[in-house]
């Protein structure tokens, strides 16, 4: 994009205003560049048409990974030396279901875990001190590309929708 | 004799050539500078001996590691005992390195204590006794423990040298009652042996011959030859008493009755056997007189007097008088008077009646216990000693301020008289205390010396390892202080060999060494001297029963002293083993605690574990109570042998004293003497003791525990196998692949490598002596918690002797020795969460101690709670750590351990037969408590070998397994105890 | 509509027939073990369909979920069942020397509690209690449910006139309606728990499990929520009703299902592993006649696919609970896995053991779809009074403030 | 409920991390010392050995265990509250959600600590890990111990995660209001949370599926917890009811544990508008459930017991309710299945006094729970002759005090020190709400 591109950051009261907003901007043909809130919303996720996370897969992988590591540790280890105990088999499977189960929930977490850690991709401190604070407390920020030239004019625009644009959330995107 | 027995023998050597040489080395351990002759690091050496703990003198050999005993085992050879010990016999080996043991000689000067050397001792010894002769007459007496022959003649030879007269023998247990008896009915001054093992019904009149009563170890054995099933049947044994006791528990019947009153029930039944002219024939004029003494007791007054259940009476005069081969012995105990010899009286009568020419009374095999003064002579003893005092008192091994603890007189002379009195004693014991010099002399195990239980028997002890404390033998000390009565021999070796020479007609090297190296000369003796005539009856029997008066049943409480299988009369009451080991029949250890009927106790206002104090005119002491039902009413039980006031840590300030109360008369009529508890008192002292029990309930709460079958039952056809699931109905799964049944059985079955290491246990036979666990303490190196922490329940026992009373059916109380099961099916294993208890390829239920974390789930998952915490780390001691077997682990703090079925030794036999390229034989490896017990109720093997002896006995219908409904499949096997329909 | 009501109706009375004759037939000519082996299953198993199924709708209430009104309606349905299964029961009376293979036994001091008067007086209560307390709890929620002043025929329409005369103040009757909804949760527990223990664990009379009796209510919540969703479906497919659930409210249900199967599952496991682990043969020899040998141990291993493996594979899916026609046949698949169970659990006690012919038999099989006839007549019936039910579990609107769904 | 703005919430939540007072850090003081007699106590039975304790045979067992399964069972409200109320969509759980995750992490690493003190060799304790080694040692996997290892274990994890994660946007919040060196710890802290709606998507999926884990996990690991007794065969051990009684006792324990805490706070933190008097009437209602279920298994244990008829599972019982141990029998049985019954009133229920009195009562309920299952039955179990008697030492005592200690020292620690209620979860209530009405 060319050099000279400001970057809003319209502050909205609720949920559904900015979801409105957003359709309306997307409308207007102006670039929605980052939406924030202090909450999940589905009527912003809705106007932002975004899609389902697909965490679940690190999870499922995770489970079926961690289940058969469970038995296999349990197997494994027991045939090492094969004692016997209490006349049981030394591969007893009804009771190694306990370690192939809990296994099972570890890994899933884990793999949950590393799903967020990848698909949010935290920790990341780089754009911190370019977010509006309030959009962690009470406001939900939509954060808008503009061409220089019609800047004022998209500013009375958000406004008109019902959103307050502090001076400050106006910045020179360097590139 | 089976294969182990000989590879012992083979390993027997004699310290004969290696001891001839007395080079000092303290503590005279195994050093690799210097190996003596027949020592092979690593291997033990079995040296034959005999035991001194009580005069019954058994056979022991002693095993020999490194230089130092670590373990008695009975001499298979030994005519007494078979190869058995009993538990005093096990703990022996404490003496020894017990941490009191005097290790030099103790001189009093102005009362307190200084040590001195050994030959300093001797020659002081050596100039009094000079300087006491020169005075004139008797200027020197002695009083002695039973002793050997050889040591008796030296005695007496000495002090003959001396111008003294002969050496007292004095035994608190002198059974003199029994001598008298003897004397007055069939003129024999002395105690025969009984042949118990040829009758079919045995009453006793309270001789406890599972306890203490001339050789318990022999006759338990006897006494289970005849009562234990076999052939379709089992002799019948009555016990009258006014208590039960380990002898009463085993019989058929315990008729309870009033105390002293044990001679009007015999009469009852002589005037029975008389009115049914049962009798066999007798001379006429005998018989009218004997009619005569049992005129006035009918069934009417005896039950009145004795207060004996009647039905019981007649069960017991019925079976006398149906028996085939009827024997009667007598009463025992000490502390009791003209009674007590007129119930041995009146049941020599009896024997008489039943057997004229008395088959099976043995007067030529007659036990040593004879030897002893009667306390009539030892009184007169200590009144001399008061009114002449003597320059030089001997005392050797006896403690008599004990055993007299209520009587003046005994301990006065002593201090008091102007007399040097010299103690020949390894402990500082109450006697002791009063004497001037206290000298240390070396033990049985240490010494060369001779013991022979009986007349004509060889019994040989030789130094299985060096004193200890470097103290030379009684003996010695002897052949040096009295050099005319040496004749110039130095050691105790020589004057023993000398004597045996005279005495044994032992000639030549080659007899000696090996009746060393097999304990004795045995099969001379056994050989008993045929056409040597009983004695009849005499005339004087009349006497015993002269001034006869009847006490019968009193109001006020009386105090009865029982008989402790397991301090005996108080010399091993300062043995750790024994006092941990608790008493079989109270659970109790460490305390004696005071016998009180439940009724009684309920009159009294007193509960378990309240304090009674007794008072007497002669002394005063205070136990706490044990409600118990084997006791009669009226009577308060207590145990001889506690007490102590001296004598060591473990034996000072433990338990009661009940000899304090008596004082001692002797009596006009054939001076036994008479023992007195004048004005008894019996209060509770409103004090509380813990009682340090082992045992929570003594019911088995019908849990299929501890089993018994009527003899009719047996005689039945077998029923069809047990198939249920449930408690009521259960079958035997043997710990082997047919064990398993899938309709039953979650796992599959198992096979084992060759061997299946299992136990039979027959309940039929045990007689609950405790022997077993005082030899598995022995063997595994157990430690001994003490008293206090007994009582928090922490007792390391591996074996325990489980008491089952059913107190509605006596008849079937049950001793039951509980010990490790090594299921097959082990519950204790799966749960551990290292594999520290698994189960090992033949069987066993490993416990891997460096595995072990100590999480002690599978104490609580086993069922039969047979393991053992290390909840710290046990103290042995010193040098007592000495005793411990090389062999096994010491355990520390935070490890699980329990009954390995003495895997060491299995591991041995392992090793020979590996060597030999065989396979281990049946009967090769007996663990210690089999191998020690008395009755041979534990028979060990494997079971995959269907000839061996355990594979037999488990083929028995009365085999059964502890609680078999939970499906452990125990590898130890019991066999239902045989009780009569009574 | 009412027509189809009645053809429903119709379908479900002659199944019911079928099921009636298949039981004379074997039991008169074929083997009453048999017969009365199956009364007993199949009573067992639509009774706790019925049971289960009022128990999501007093659930729910206890909870005050809102999510759940509209399905709530329609499993008080099941409690149309209470009576009939009331009498099955009593039917059980004739047949107890087949059903009570312990009587004549020696039972070892059991017979105090296992005797035929103790037990059919105690069951016979409990049943009363459960089902009063049911119709009780119905009753006040009917009165949320119909509108007033409706003047159509049949109970709906009584009731409706009867509550006219009265007034009635709502804070009272939700009150009551929580009240009897709470004590029916409680009976249904305890009653079903009795019902365990006296017709299916007494079977084997040396064998017990503490768990048993929870397993049988779960047992009964999990079944009964399979025939909720099997009738709603039913309901939201066929065009001639307008009765329409939204794929939120299918998708908790699923949910509530998927969970139920677990919990069935876990109940299962629990008991399992304890006695496997334990071997002590007083447990073990019932599990293992049931579970590791033949023949019934390819009935186990079937129950176990179809109850757990099977649902629990598909459920992991979010999307497909969603779709009605799909959760109709999973559901009806776990139920005849359900009543295979209860033929594990019953056959090797009651049959004569051994003989694989007795494992199932088309009369099994007739009686299953007899009872199953019976359950949906009983149901069809409701719905015919109740027309308001269906109606205004469409409109969503009542009389209390718990209409709303969230979504 | 009363409506709050965003900004309340942020305000009053906040408002909890003010820098503390003197009496603030006298508690902390006063808990430390009491954690410092606790590690006295252990030091001093490692030293002298287990024997220090009260545990004897045939009663191996004593406190710390006890105490392990208490704390166990307080652990599990958290993640009940935060993973299965959150799937049920109870909007009561969302104040309290934060604490109760808090407690079962705290509460979790207590009771981990007492299979350690309770070990026999601590110093061995790394035999329990599969860690390979040159003798190719493992531990058995089919011990109940074992299943203890690995599920406490994965629960610790699990919880901690859970616990962090749901924290995030809160620490975002935190760090935007914040300045010095507040905002950057928490600027660490919060992993750069910025609540872009791309992060969104995915944290709230995450999340949901973190509970939809959870609760299995939940139950599974009091499941594992009760075998440790029932996969043994000792009567009153061995019975298959125990895993979902156990688990519905921790739960118990649990919500009493919640009031015991939530009580305190809110008043402190004058959370009253957040922590609404209807969350703790509800969480009492919960208890009620609990309670009940606690009782029926009382009931049917007994029953089968009963009906059994098997002389060994009868003595148990007896025992427990008649023996040595009557009155610990009784006080768990009122204070746990009946005590709560009274919450079945509604003025009982919304009374704090009452709340805060019944939840205590219920604590020392499901403790001597424990008391009574662990020892009673070992104490009078198979074998008459070896029947025995416990009583704990002041060892045992001293530790019970340190692990109490340590509880709360943790637990006040972190209410002053980070976001102690979900301002997000409190959001997103509050905008559900104004969406609804």
């Amino acid at each position: 994009m060319n050099s000279e591109n400001t970057r809003i950051t319209a502050l909205f009261e609720d949920d559904s205003l900015a979801a409105e907003a957003i359709r309306a901007i997307k409308n207007a043909g102006w670039r929605i560049s980052d939406v924030h809130g202090p909450i999940p919303s589905h009527e912003i996720s809705g106007a932002l048409g975004i899609k389902k996370s697909g965490v679940g897969w690190f999870t499922l992988c995770g489970g079926v990974i961690g289940f058969f590591l469970g038995y296999f540790l349990a197997v494994f280890t027991a045939a090492r030396w094969g004692l016997m105990v209490s006349g049981k088999p030394v591969l007893s499977y009804i009771p190694f279901f306990i370690v192939g189960f809990e296994f099972t929930i570890l890994f899933a977490v884990l793999g949950n875990v590393l799903g967020l850690i990848l698909l949010i991709r935290l920790p990341a401190y780089r754009d911190l001190p370019h977010i509006a604070p309030a959009c962690s407390a009470d406001r939900f920020g939509v954060v808008v590309d503009f061409g220089d030239s019609d800047k004022d004019e998209a500013r009375r625009f958000l406004t008109n929708l019902g959103a307050e644009v502090p001076e400050s959330s106006d910045r020179e995107t360097e590139s | 004799m089976d294969r182990r027995t000989f590879l012992k023998l083979a390993g027997m050597g004699s310290l004969a050539f290696a001891s001839a040489c007395t080079l000092e080395n303290e503590k005279n351990l195994y050093s690799l500078v210097r190996i003596q002759d027949d020592m092979v690091s690593g291997e033990a050496a079995w040296y034959a001996s005999t035991c001194r703990q009580c005069p019954a003198g058994c056979g022991v050999i002693a095993k020999n590691r490194e230089g130092r005993v670590i373990k008695l085992e009975g001499n298979p050879l030994h005519p007494v005992n078979k190869g058995k010990l009993c538990i005093r016999g096990q703990a022996a080996v404490q003496e020894v390195y017990h941490p009191d043991r005097l290790q030099k000689p103790l001189i009093r000067q102005n009362n307190t204590w200084k040590t001195m050397d050994y030959d300093e001792a001797v020659s002081l010894l050596a100039q009094k006794t000079r300087k006491a002769a020169a005075r004139g007459q008797n200027r020197v007496r002695m009083l002695t423990g039973i002793e050997g022959d050889v040591r008796l003649n030296l005695f007496q030879r000495s002090l003959d040298s001396w111008g003294s007269r002969a050496p007292t023998v004095f035994e608190p247990f002198s059974h003199e009652n029994l001598r008298a008896a003897n004397q007055s009915v069939f003129g024999v001054n002395g105690i025969p042996s009984y042949r118990i093992e040829d009758s079919d019904v045995l009453a006793g009149f309270g001789a406890d011959f599972c306890e203490t009563w001339l050789s318990p170890v022999e006759y338990s054995r006897k006494f289970k030859q005849m009562h234990a099933f076999a052939e379709g049947g089992k002799g019948r044994f009555f016990h009258v008493s006014p208590w039960r006791g380990i002898t009463g528990a085993n019989s058929d019947a315990w008729i309870s009755c009033a105390p002293d009153t044990e001679s009007v029930i015999c009469l009852g039944l002589i005037k029975r056997i008389l009115k049914e002219n049962r009798a066999g024939n007798i001379p006429e004029q005998a018989g009218r007189q004997i009619r005569k003494i049992a005129e006035p007791f009918d069934r009417e007054k005896v039950i009145e007097i004795s207060g004996i259940e009647p039905d019981l009476y007649d069960l017991l005069s019925e079976s006398l008088l149906q028996a085939k081969k009827p024997l009667v012995i007598g009463t025992a105990a000490p502390g009791r008077d003209l009674h007590a010899l007129q119930a041995n009286a009146a049941v020599n009568l009896l024997n008489y009646l039943l057997d004229p020419d008395l088959g099976k009374i043995d007067f030529t095999r007659r036990h040593r216990a004879e030897k002893a003064a009667t306390h009539a002579e030892i009184l007169s003893f200590f009144r001399d000693l008061e009114s002449d005092p003597a320059d030089v008192v001997f005392l050797n091994n006896v403690n008599p301020v004990y055993a007299f603890a209520g009587q003046k007189g005994i301990k006065e002379p002593l201090e008091q008289s102007g007399s040097f009195v010299a103690c020949f004693s390894n402990f500082m014991d109450e006697t002791a205390q009063c004497a001037d010099l206290v000298f240390p002399v070396s033990l049985a195990l240490e010494s060369w010396d001779e013991y022979g239980a009986y007349p004509g028997l060889l019994s040989l002890c030789q130094p299985a390892m060096k004193p200890l404390n470097g103290a030379p033998s009684v003996t010695e000390v002897f052949l040096r202080i009295a050099p005319k009565a040496a004749e110039n021999r130095e050691t105790a070796r020589e004057e023993l060999i000398f004597q045996v020479q005279q005495n044994h007609g032992i000639d030549d090297e080659k007899t000696w060494l090996d009746a060393l190296s097999r304990g004795g000369l045995f099969d001379k003796a056994s050989r008993r001297e045929s056409g040597a005539e009983n004695p009849g009856l005499q005339d004087g029997f009349k006497d015993s029963f002269s001034d006869f008066e009847i006490s019968g049943t009193e109001e006020s409480p009386q105090i009865s002293v029982l008989p402790s299988v397991r301090f005996f009369d108080g010399r091993s009451a300062n043995l750790p083993w024994v006092c941990e080991i608790p008493d079989p029949v109270t659970q109790v250890a460490w305390q004696s605690p005071v016998l009180v009927h439940p009724a009684t106790a309920r009159d009294m206002g007193i509960e378990d574990g309240d304090m009674v104090s007794i008072t007497s005119s002669n002394g005063e002491i205070s136990a706490p109570a044990y409600k118990s039902s084997d006791i009669h009413p009226g009577v308060l039980g207590l145990q001889a042998g506690q007490g102590h006031t001296e004598y060591g840590r473990y034996a000072k300030g433990q338990g009661a004293n009940p000899f304090a109360l008596f004082s001692v008369k002797s009596s006009p009529l054939s001076g036994t003497a008479l023992y007195e508890t004048r004005d008894l008192q019996v209060e509770a002292a409103g004090m509380q003791q813990k009682l340090a029990s082992t045992a929570g309930s003594l019911d088995p709460h019908g849990r299929k525990i501890a089993l018994t079958v009527s003899v009719d039952e047996l005689l039945e056809p077998e029923g069809e196998k047990k198939h249920g699931l449930a408690m009521h109905d259960f079958p035997l799964t043997l710990p082997l692949p047919e064990g398993y049944d899938e309709q039953r059985d979650f796992y599959p079955p198992h096979d084992h490598e060759d061997y299946r290491w299992a136990m039979a246990v027959d309940l039929d036979r045990c007689i609950g002596c405790s022997a077993c666990a005082a030899a598995c303490y022995a063997e595994n190196n157990l430690a001994v918690a003490g008293e206090e922490q007994i009582i928090n329940g922490r007792e390391m026992s591996w074996l325990h002797i489980e008491r089952y009373w059913q107190i509605e059916d006596p008849g079937k109380s049950v001793f039951l020795p509980m010990l490790c099961q090594h299921c097959d099916n082990a519950p204790c294993e799966s749960v551990c969460p290292v594999y520290a208890p698994h189960h090992s390829k033949e069987g066993l239920n490993n416990q891997i101690y460096n595995r072990c974390i100590g999480t002690r789930f599978c104490a609580q998952n086993c069922p039969y709670k047979v393991r053992r915490f290390n909840w710290f780390d046990w103290k042995w001691p010193e040098p007592l750590n000495l005793q411990l077997n090389p062999d096994v682990t010491v355990r520390s703090k935070g490890v699980m351990e329990k009954c390995s079925f003495c895997v060491q030794r299995i591991k041995q036999a392992h090793g020979r037969a590996k060597n030999e390229d065989r396979k281990i034989e049946d009967g090769e490896v007996t663990p210690a408590c089999v191998q020690t017990c008395p009755t041979d109720a534990l028979v060990f093997g494997s079971l995959m070998d269907s000839a061996s002896r355990v594979s037999q006995m488990v083929k028995d219908r009365r085999a059964y397994q502890v609680m078999g409904y939970l499906n452990t499949k125990p590898a130890v096997i019991y066999l239902k105890k045989v009780v009569h329909a009574v | 509509m009412d027509s189809r009501q009645n053809r429903v109706f119709g379908a479900a009375a002659a199944l019911a027939v079928l099921g009636l004759a298949a039981f004379g037939a074997n039991l008169f000519f074929g083997s009453p073990e048999a017969a009365w082996r199956a009364y007993l299953v199949n009573f067992l198993l639509f009774s706790a369909v019925a049971q289960g199924g009022l128990v999501f709708s007093a659930m729910m209430n206890t909870v005050q979920a809102r999510w759940s009104s509209r399905l709530s309606a329609l499993a008080e349905s099941f409690a149309a069942f209470f009576p009939v299964s009331f009498v099955l029961f009593l039917g059980l009376f004739f047949g107890r020397e087949y059903v009570f293979p312990w009587m004549g036994q020696d039972l070892h001091g059991k017979e105090v509690w296992l005797n035929t008067g103790f037990l059919f007086s105690r069951d016979i209560a409990g049943l009363l209690v459960l089902y009063g307390l049911g119709f009780a709890y119905l009753y006040y929620s009917l009165w949320f449910r119909l509108a007033a002043g409706d003047s159509s025929a049949g109970l709906q329409g009584r009731l409706a006139r009867f509550w006219e005369g009265r007034s009635a103040d709502p804070q009272k009757y939700e009150h009551r309606r929580y009240v009897f909804g709470v004590l029916y949760l409680l009976a249904f527990a305890i009653v079903l728990s009795l019902i365990g223990f006296d017709l299916v664990m007494a079977a084997e009379p040396h064998w017990y499990s503490t768990l048993f009796g929870a397993y049988t209510f779960i047992k009964a919540i999990y079944v009964g929520f399979g025939g909720l969703i099997i009738l709603a479906a039913c309901l939201h497919a066929s065009r001639t009703n307008d009765f329409l659930l939204s794929p939120p409210e299918f998708l908790d249900m699923g949910k509530l299902f998927f969970a139920f199967c677990l919990a069935w599952a876990d109940f299962f496991y629990c008991q399992l592993v304890v006695i496997w682990y334990g071997n002590i043969s007083e447990e073990t020899a019932y599990i293992i006649t049931r579970t590791m040998l033949a023949p019934w141990n390819r009935i186990a291993w079937a129950v176990f696919i179809i109850c757990f493996i099977v649902p629990f594979l598909i459920l992991i899916n979010r999307k497909i609970k969603t779709v009605p026609w799909f959760m109709t046949v999973l559901c009806a698949v776990v139920l005849v896995g359900m009543w295979l169970e209860h033929y594990l659990l019953l056959g090797p006690a009651l049959g004569n053991p051994g003989d694989t012919a007795t494992l199932l038999s088309a009369a099994d099989v007739l009686m299953f779809l007899g009872f199953a006839g019976l359950l949906t007549a009983s149901v069809a019936v409701y719905l015919g009074q109740f027309p308001a039910v269906v109606k205004a579990a469409v409109s969503g609107e009542q009389k209390s403030a718990g209409g709303d769904i969230d979504s | 409920m009363e409506k709050l703005s965003f900004k309340e919430i942020d305000n009053t939540v906040a408002a909890t991390l003010d820098p503390p007072g003197r009496f603030y850090w006298t508690v902390i003081g006063l808990l430390f010392c009491g954690i410092l007699v606790g590690a006295f106590c252990w030091a001093w039975q490692i030293m002298v050995g287990i024997g220090a304790g009260g545990q004897n045979s045939p009663v191996n067992w004593g406190t710390y265990l006890i105490n392990f399964v208490f704390w166990v069972g307080i652990a599990h409200s958290g993640t009940l509250i935060s993973a299965i109320l959150y799937l049920l969509r109870a909007e009561w759980r969302n104040p309290i959600a934060r604490a109760a995750e808090t407690m079962t992490v705290f509460a979790v690493c207590t009771a981990g600590l007492f299979p350690f003190i309770h070990l026999g060799r601590v110093w061995m304790v790394y035999y329990m890990l599969p860690i390979p080694n040159d003798r190719t040692l493992w531990p058995n996997f089919q011990s109940p111990l074992m299943f203890d290892v690995v599920a406490i274990g994965t629960y610790l994890i699990v919880s901690v995660l859970f616990w962090y994660t749901g924290m995030l946007p809160d620490l975002a919040a935190i760090r935007d209001r914040a300045s010095g060196t507040r905002k950057k710890v928490f600027s660490v802290l919060s992993l750069g949370w910025t609540g872009r709606f791309e992060q969104w998507r995915h944290y709230s999926r995450g999340y949901l599926l973190f509970a939809a884990l959870a609760t299995p996990l939940v139950i599974s690991v009091h499941s594992v917890v009760s075998w440790d007794f029932a996969l043994g065969v000792i009567p009153g051990w061995h019975t298959t009811i125990f895993a979902p009684y156990f688990v519905a006792g921790a739960i118990h324990s649990g919500l009493a544990m919640v009031l015991t805490l939530m009580i305190p706070m809110r008043r402190i933190f004058g959370a009253q508008r957040i922590i609404t008097m209807h969350v703790l009437e509800s969480v009492a209602k919960t208890i009620v459930f609990t309670g009940l279920i606690v009782g029926f298994a009382y009931g049917t244990e007994y029953f089968i017991a009963w009906y059994s008829r098997n002389s060994v599972e009868m003595e148990v019982f007896t025992f427990r309710s008649a023996g040595d141990f009557t009155l610990s029998y009784w006080i768990m049985v009122v204070c746990n299945s009946m005590v709560p019954l009274l919450f079945f009133f509604r003025r009982i229920r919304t009374s704090i006094v009452w709340l805060f009195g019944i939840s205590i009562l219920v604590n020392i309920g499901m403790w001597f729970e424990r008391f009574v299952i662990i020892i009673s039955s070992v104490a009078h179990d198979f074998l008459p002759n070896a029947w025995g008697q416990y009583a704990p030492t002041a060892i045992e005592y001293g530790i019970m005090l340190g692990s109490f200690s340590l509880f709360f020292f943790l637990f006040f620690l972190f209410v002053k020190h980070l976001p102690a209620i979900s301002m997000t979860e409190m959001k997103e209530l509050q905008h559900q709400g104004m969406t609804h009405e």
